[in-house]
């Protein structure tokens, strides 16, 4: 096995492991690994030195197919495993991956606090509007008149949840939107979430062909976004009171400083801490 | 009822100042040589509500409270029967009460006639800044025969940000609280033992403790979501992990602080965080996700009175079922309760040690009256077992995370380790990680998983045993302290009685209480639980012999030296 | 392997179509008459992967699977070698093969004497809308002597809205089907039982009878979050509770929906989730809630494969733990088991009612092998004990929601109520629901909430105890099946065995086990659980004879009813 | 007892219990629960039709201060009691209470779908900046450089959570800020609230006098919202882009239709559902 240490020029293919993906023919998520092993390429990071955390859905069975390291996690709680991880191992990237169910219903409020602290790691939701991998529920970000599930026969009937709002709301540093449908446009964005310091989120259209099939139209419809990446938030917050939930490019790049404890010591020995309750 | 020992009580309301006199006699008794324990009990408010203070001072080492108290001093009597019933008096305690707080309330009138009142306020107002709380300190210290110097130096260095001026003044107090007492009945302490040298012994709450004890075994990232009682560990930790090249961060919530904890840990780095009943309850999913992907942590679990919120100020065993068994399909894992203030150091340590060790979780069972209780113990020795993991060292042909290795062990790889690469994972999986349904992989994972627990050599620190004799006493945690003070008694009293203490719960080691129990024909089995939790789990995992007695009490009323006692000599 | 049934399997990738074309066969067996259980198994693809039907038809009531399979028809083979450990063949188990699908894999070698190949494919291709499996479906039909009228009415009933020329289609393959069968040894079905009239029996999965048992219990408020195997409960509860007046939402995770129901019930509304293990797990500190604060929920956990994420499509029956004792502090609850697909229906009316009656949470432990399976059941009658929540009828002075009355059960008041006003507390308190800490209402309260559970007169329900014998087999849950099977097998050896399932596992009812144990002196103990979490909770519990055996086998495989014969058989 | 039926004229005392609270002298929550027994008297509510729900904190002990039903349940999941209980009982008025800590760092999630869903309930949050109840330390809301609680010596030093903004984010219904320095404000406030149908939520300013002293000068620092309240999500964006955290008013109102499921029955017997079934 190449360890990417020996090799300097490494590709993608080698950021790839021999895990077969369980997904459906068709599904948006291949094109999401697709670009992400172009992205490490891109970036020639040592597949040692980086993890890749997930939680549970059909897109968070993503670090299996990669030959980095990964946890796959439980429901929901990808971020703080992400967050843990990363403090205690500032060297290390951390890219966290799930799906639109893990990352904004169960794990909504990971996500907000996520944001907020603004630890440098890289979240990348695969974004399908449903929950696939449980056969088809809806998500926060489905329509509310989505009447397909059986769970909510008549559309889940509330207003769905704009995750680049919320991102923007809670303070997230860099917010941008992809499109699966364009693994290399995804994976140069990529590029660019991991290299920002602090909290970086992507949410990547990635069509779940089985359980919202109408989806495949979304590489029709996806359109680059009209105007240039902001450092301010007041403007990013105008761009996406317009937004069509469509356009793909990066939204807003802040310069908030990480979240970072600096990890060096001042005493060698936890015993001498005993001195403080020494009589 | 020890007569090595003196118990008092100090109560008073609002900012009457009693934690703090409480605290300046403790520190006393110990520099002056005593051991000794307190404890806190208080109302419900959030502030400057009532609230007693619990001192026992002693020749010999105690960690917990006697049958009675000798002494009561109140500041003044407001909402004072809130406390009576944690507060055992016996026919000859002195009571003493300000002489302007008004008559002794009802629910003391039974000990009136050893009822006494001291000017303590009107002294106070006398002096320049004085407090009523100091000169009642100086009564306290007189009345047990506490030296006036030591106590005078305990309140300088209590005062120490205060200034000059109030230093001086309190030790003006105290000097006349201990004038004011020469008239008062004396209820004179046995002598200290002979000094010590300093470091030798520790002033210390069980929840300190528990802090040091993590980062001796080498934890450097703690997870925080803040939960009485449990918080202490925390804010003591958030400093001291500093220091050392770790870090403490608050969460928003127990289901992200356990998670922040896994995944450092997956990073390598020991970690560990603090909670209490309605907190683990909240990690139990994740710390299943532990168990399958085998990382290691430790997660203290400060028990307190439940079920659900609870009573959250006071002590009790009942998240014993929770910690054991509360984790979904069969996983494994470790779980620990500290014996004792000062074994809540060297429990946390092992605990840190095995689950790096067994690259599993474990649970550290201590609770509020551990916790938030202050002692003088024994400084602990500087052991060698800070936790290690057994890593990757040679990248083998393909390494395989989950190798079903003989200990069941298997070497971890640790992020950034060239080729080690692999996905921690919760579904099931083969021996390389790949999730996997086969009934031969879940087979092999589900008996690796647990053979690695059960055939680790423990060695003796399962348990604690004393004693030999046909009645034993088993018991676990926190009530350790009036089991073995109630079996010293017995063997005053000559009779021989069995303790078996258990560190150790989970995994359950039958083989050990066999021997333990080796000629043992009748067992008590003690426990702070209305519903005989450990009872229970001792008749799920152990052979016991024929004839089992109990004494399963909730809380939050401690269980005494004497209803052991008792309930060993009404076998008879 | 039993005599009045037969057992087939049906395998193939992709779209083939063996679901379908088994539920055909399934509910053709039914309307002739016949009793018939049929579960699936499926590949880790989403959609698409390979599958394998597992259908058994019996003269009799059958609700589990057989020991070994007398026919395996694959489209397919590929990746077939996941399915060999699900599907035991025997010497005379016969092959079936399409001609083009490649030869028998490796892995049944064994069996290539009894291997036939069948041009099912080509078949197809050359009729109209030809479909393999449809043509498969006849050689099934024809092979086991199911009746070609019924099949091509279940057909008919399946494709209702395909249109007629697939119902045609369909029923011209399944013909041709038939005739290509002919030459083939034949597996030929006892006679079918007389046949029943229209209502008499159902045909159901254990999900959907779960949903109707918990609205025949009069829930109407369901709350969501969806969760392998759990889901199909929710989905069938969505649009049945609402034609009943209720509702059903969707929530944002399991702590919502837990909390959604004990909201909803306090309301007044009966209310119940299901989840699986991961989500039960994140609701246990709400069911503490329910539990101090008396609200009735019912939680139905169709246990899966752990631990963590475990295997998700497979069942395992290793949550029994954490139901009983995952809360944290002293907190009685109702912890219950449907003994099969059909008592799904009754255990989880039941769990309703006994919620409501007792006002306390009620764990329902199903599996995804009852969950999942479909089966022929009896129609349940139906059944009185709609729940009834004692509710407060006079104001009294001073209305104390959680007095404590003989029973243990205080009467309710219900918003809206006038004068009824209380708030519903998870913090310890006094009868009126005002907090306390004190150890008098903390006592009483606890005790209150314990004799309330382990005083109520659960009838016979507890167990279904069969058989007169000295030898006993105690389980539970899905396991009682294939345990029940294994002891029909020994009385027609004529051998007696007694049968303990439980049905209701908390409270623990020592003195109803007594009573069904008199006379035993051995039992065997069969659970689906690697680490043997029901025999420790018998040990717990009850007084065992002295000599006791367990059968304890993890998923994901099922416990063959032969596995229980010859471990009993061993023991002479 | 009075239970509010026989006499029509309540008074604010008719909706208070004879519990004391446990709370500090001085302590913000004291008006707020003036202010509530205020509001339910200017209402005329039947206190028998009145629910009020929290969490656990200082600030969610106010159910058992008060003469109507109440529910105190766990840390975070005050919402979700207050959902589940509306969607099954409309007929009653449902008030959600509790803390920052409580709603926006545990019960984050829940706030976030709450305002998504939209249930016809009103929930009004003591914001103290603080955790009262476990003795002072960082709550979501706490100044990044807020240096006195033992756990974050150094302060949390992350960015603050802003209550309002993650409201409008998220599709809250209704969102108003008040004082704990002015009860009739907060009742006045409160009373809108209740009337509008949709979730409604109110940040009220209420300091904790224990561990965050400097709060008691909000009184002089809180002044009236310059703008009128708008229905207009936009408009209401933009205000807060601007906000100082400290004017007090109703920032906006939305027409967003309640989510309430017909509860009524077309079946009269659950058995006829075996129909689906029978053989
Ligand atoms: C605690 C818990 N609850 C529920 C589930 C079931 N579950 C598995 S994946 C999933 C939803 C996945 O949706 P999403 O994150 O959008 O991923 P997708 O499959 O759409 O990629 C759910 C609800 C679970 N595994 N754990
Ligand atoms: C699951 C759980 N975790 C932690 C706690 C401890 N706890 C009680 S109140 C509280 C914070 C309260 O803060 P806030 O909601 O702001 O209320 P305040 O006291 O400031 O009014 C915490 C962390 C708990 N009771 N339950
Ligand atoms: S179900 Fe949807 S999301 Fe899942 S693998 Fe299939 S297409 Fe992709
Ligand atoms: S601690 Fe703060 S919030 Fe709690 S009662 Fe005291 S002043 Fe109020
Ligand atoms: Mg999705
Ligand atoms: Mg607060």
């Amino acid at each position: 096995m190449d360890n990417g240490i020996a090799n300097p020029a490494l590709s993608a293919r080698d950021y790839k492991s021999s895990v077969k993906p369980v997904w459906c023919p068709g599904c948006g998520d291949f094109s999401v690994l697709s670009a992400i092993t172009k992205t490490f390429a891109e970036l020639q990071l040592d597949p040692a030195q980086v993890a890749v955390i997930s939680g549970i859905g059909c897109s968070s069975r993503i670090p299996a197919y990669l030959n980095t390291y990964g946890f796959h996690g439980v429901h929901g709680r990808a971020l703080p495993l992400g967050v843990g991880l990363k403090v205690a191992r500032p060297d290390l990237t951390v890219l966290v991956t799930g799906g639109d169910g893990d990352g904004f219903s169960i794990g909504g409020n990971h996500f907000l606090h996520a944001c907020r602290r603004n630890v440098d790691i890289t979240y990348l939701v695969m974004d399908n509007q449903v929950y696939g991998m449980t056969k088809g529920q809806a998500s926060p970000t489905t329509a509310p008149d989505w009447a397909l599930s059986k769970l909510t026969p008549e559309g889940p009937g509330i207003n769905p949840f704009y995750p680049l709002v919320i991102a923007l709301a809670s303070g997230a540093n860099f917010i941008a939107r992809a499109s699966s449908s364009d693994p290399n446009g995804t994976a140069r964005m990529l590029v660019d979430a991991i290299r920002h310091p602090g909290f970086s989120f992507i949410q990547v259209l990635s069509p779940c062909v089985t359980f919202q099939p109408e989806q495949r139209e979304w590489k029709k419809l996806v359109h680059p976004a009209p105007v240039e990446a902001t450092s301010d938030p007041a403007k990013a917050a105008r761009r996406l009171m317009t937004d069509d939930n469509l356009f793909v490019g990066v939204l807003y790049q802040g310069t908030r400083k990480p979240f970072q404890p600096c990890l060096e010591a001042d005493l060698e020995h936890a015993a001498e801490l005993d001195e403080a309750f020494a009589i | 009822m020890s007569t090595d020992s003196v118990s008092i009580a100090f109560a008073g309301s609002g900012g009457a100042g009693v934690l703090t006199a409480g605290n300046v006699l403790l520190e006393a008794a110990a520099s002056a040589g005593w051991y000794a324990y307190l404890s806190r009990s208080a109302g419900p408010q959030i502030r400057g509500g009532e609230s007693v203070t619990l001192l026992r001072v002693s020749r010999n080492r105690v960690e917990s409270h006697d049958d009675d108290f000798r002494l009561l001093l109140a500041i003044d009597w407001r909402n004072f029967e809130r406390f009576v019933a944690e507060l055992p008096l016996s026919g000859d305690s002195l009571l003493i009460g300000d002489a302007e707080a008004g008559p002794l309330p009802e629910c003391l009138a039974a000990y009136a006639a050893r009822y006494c009142e001291l000017p303590l306020k009107r002294i106070a107002k006398g002096m320049s800044q004085g407090r009523p709380n100091m000169v009642a300190l100086g009564v306290l210290a007189a009345a047990i025969g506490i030296p006036c110097d030591k106590v005078t130096e305990a309140l300088a260095h209590t005062l120490r940000d205060k200034g000059q001026a109030a230093m001086d003044a309190g030790a003006a107090c105290v000097t006349a609280g201990m004038e004011c007492a020469r008239e008062l009945p004396l209820i004179k302490l046995p002598a200290a033992p002979a000094p010590r040298a300093h470091g030798e012994r520790l002033l210390i709450t069980g929840n300190e403790a528990t802090g040091l004890g993590a980062v001796r075994g080498g934890v450097r990232f703690v997870s925080a979501y803040p939960i009485t009682p449990a918080t202490e560990i925390l804010e003591w930790l958030a400093p001291s992990v500093d220091r050392l090249g770790g870090t403490l961060v608050q969460a928003e919530d127990e289901l992200a602080s356990v998670n922040q904890a896994i995944g450092a840990s997956f990073g390598g780095t020991p970690s560990l965080t603090a909670t209490s009943g309605p907190g683990l309850a909240l990690m139990l999913e994740s710390i299943g996700l532990a168990v399958a992907a085998e990382v290691p942590i430790v997660v203290v679990d400060v028990m307190r009175g439940g079920p659900s919120t609870g009573i959250p100020t006071k002590s009790e065993q009942a998240d014993l079922g929770m910690a054991l068994y509360g984790l979904h399909g069969d996983a494994p894992h470790l779980v620990l309760a500290p014996l004792s203030v000062a074994d809540c150091l060297f429990t946390t340590q092992w605990a840190v040690h095995l689950a790096e060790a067994l690259q599993t979780p474990a649970i550290v069972l201590s609770d509020q009256s551990l916790g938030q209780s202050r002692a003088v113990i024994e400084r602990p020795a500087d052991l060698a077992f800070i936790g290690r993991r057994q890593t990757l060292e040679d990248i083998g042909e393909r390494y395989a995370r989950y190798a079903v290795t003989t200990s069941g062990v298997s070497p971890m790889a640790i992020p950034g380790m060239p080729g080690g690469q692999y996905t921690a994972e919760g579904l099931e999986h083969s021996e390389a990680g790949t999730p996997s349904g086969s009934a031969a992989d879940h087979a092999a994972q589900l008996q690796k998983r647990r053979r690695k627990l059960t055939d680790f050599d423990y060695g003796t620190h399962w348990a604690e045993i004393e004693g030999e004799a046909t009645t034993a006493v088993i018991t676990w945690g926190s009530t350790t302290g009036p089991v073995r003070e109630a079996l010293n008694r017995r063997a005053v009293a000559g009779w021989a009685t069995r303790m078996v203490a258990m560190r150790l719960l989970a995994p359950a080691r039958p083989d050990a209480m066999r021997q333990a129990l080796d000629g043992v024909e009748r067992v008590l089995i003690v426990e702070q639980c209305e519903g005989g939790q450990f009872h229970h789990y001792l008749r799920a995992h152990y052979d016991l012999p024929a004839e089992v007695r109990t004494l399963c009490k909730p809380g939050p009323l401690p269980i005494r030296p004497q209803e052991v006692y008792t309930r060993i000599e009404d076998w008879h």
